[in-house]
């Protein structure tokens, strides 16, 4: 089981999933309309450190945060 | 030196104390960076959040990476509700030579503008509106999204 | 505004001032410099001449130029001997924007070194050394000498 | 009359010449072996403004001034 995280303005509650890479997660959330319009423009971060690809084999207990644009200052 | 704060910040307590805990230090310059809000678009104030893991792990890259140049950098930053012509953000860099100050704080305003998990909020008419166009996907976003 | 002052600056007291007196001008950035005196080839301190005729109209062709760009330029600087770890030089600039203050802020650093009118001697066994080899000749410098 | 003053490290008293151009002031500083050796790098200000060449007529209570390198801050 992962958890994923949705950061920011995101309005969507933390999601419990079963899946075994990043591939998995990303066609589950195309397929979520709360959250498909973000896919484009969010980061990912694997027990917060960002990835930059999907090839990343996640195990039991990881955390998964999708990270929209970001304005800070 | 990162510090988080619920509300505005107190700038000249800050200044003050960044300045006096490295008077002994030797560094020869020291830059301060202060953000505050401006009235436009009829805002009565802006609103954040951070995502603090992330938004740690990246000063503390930045921090190393100023000990390589002999400097430090501190910084702090709002949480929650800022209202007009008050301060949500200061940035500070102490080197020991002006020019890697000079260069230290711009890459590290810049940075931090395009990296640092931080989301800002218009507040409208009692409303927290995200400020979309204002911000900036992270390096490397969209990977979840559909192959085109 | 340019302000100078006998010995060493209050740094705290003049960053809290400039703060406030700029805190309902809707600047989005303020970013000071402050210089401080460096422990370094057994100097006890520096000290400093001024000639102000000319560093007032250096400073207010630098304030026309920020007043271009909606920005506002205050600098601070000290006459006489400043010890170390003490503080000589604050400039700083408030702008709506901060891509504005960072490059006026690194500019104008810049040319204040090279083209104010200010010598610095070190301060060593109790005497004043004109710190020569750290000074810059002023643009256009040298038309007196004989042509070659 | 005009007032010639060394300003900053320079130890010289100023100088009160009658002369018309800077171009007689270069020939009499160029003898004095106080000041010879500064030349080179001092700017020239005449009445607080800096000028960039010896073209510049004098007349009587001009002030002018000799600035060698410079290292505020």
């Amino acid at each position: 089981m992962v958890k994923v995280e949705f950061l920011g303005p995101i309005q969507k509650e933390a999601l419990e999933l079963e899946i075994a890479d990043l591939n998995e997660l990303a066609a589950i959330l195309q397929k979520d309309e709360e959250v498909n319009e973000w896919l484009e423009s969010c980061a990912v971060a694997v027990n917060d450190t960002l990835v930059a690809s999907l090839e990343c084999p996640l195990k039991d207990g990881d955390k998964i945060s999708l990270l929209p644009p970001v304005c800070g200052g | 030196m990162l510090s988080l704060y619920n509300g505005s910040l107190d700038v000249p307590k800050l200044l003050k104390e960044w300045y006096e805990a490295e008077a002994q230090s030797n560094y020869g310059a020291y830059i301060p960076f202060v953000g505050t809000v401006r009235s436009e678009d009829g805002i009565d104030g802006l609103s954040f959040d951070i995502y603090e893991p992330i938004l740690n792990s990246w000063f503390e890259a930045w921090q190393t990476k100023a000990k390589e140049r002999g400097a430090v950098i501190k910084m702090a930053h709002s949480r929650g509700d800022v209202m007009l012509h008050e301060s949500s953000y200061i940035a500070a860099v102490f080197s020991p030579k002006r020019r890697v100050a000079l260069e230290f704080i711009d890459a590290f305003v810049e940075d931090f503008k395009a990296s640092a998990p931080i989301w800002k909020y218009d507040l409208i008419d009692g409303k927290r509106v995200y400020a979309k166009k204002r911000s900036t996907a992270i390096k490397g976003s969209g990977i979840l999204g559909a192959k085109s």
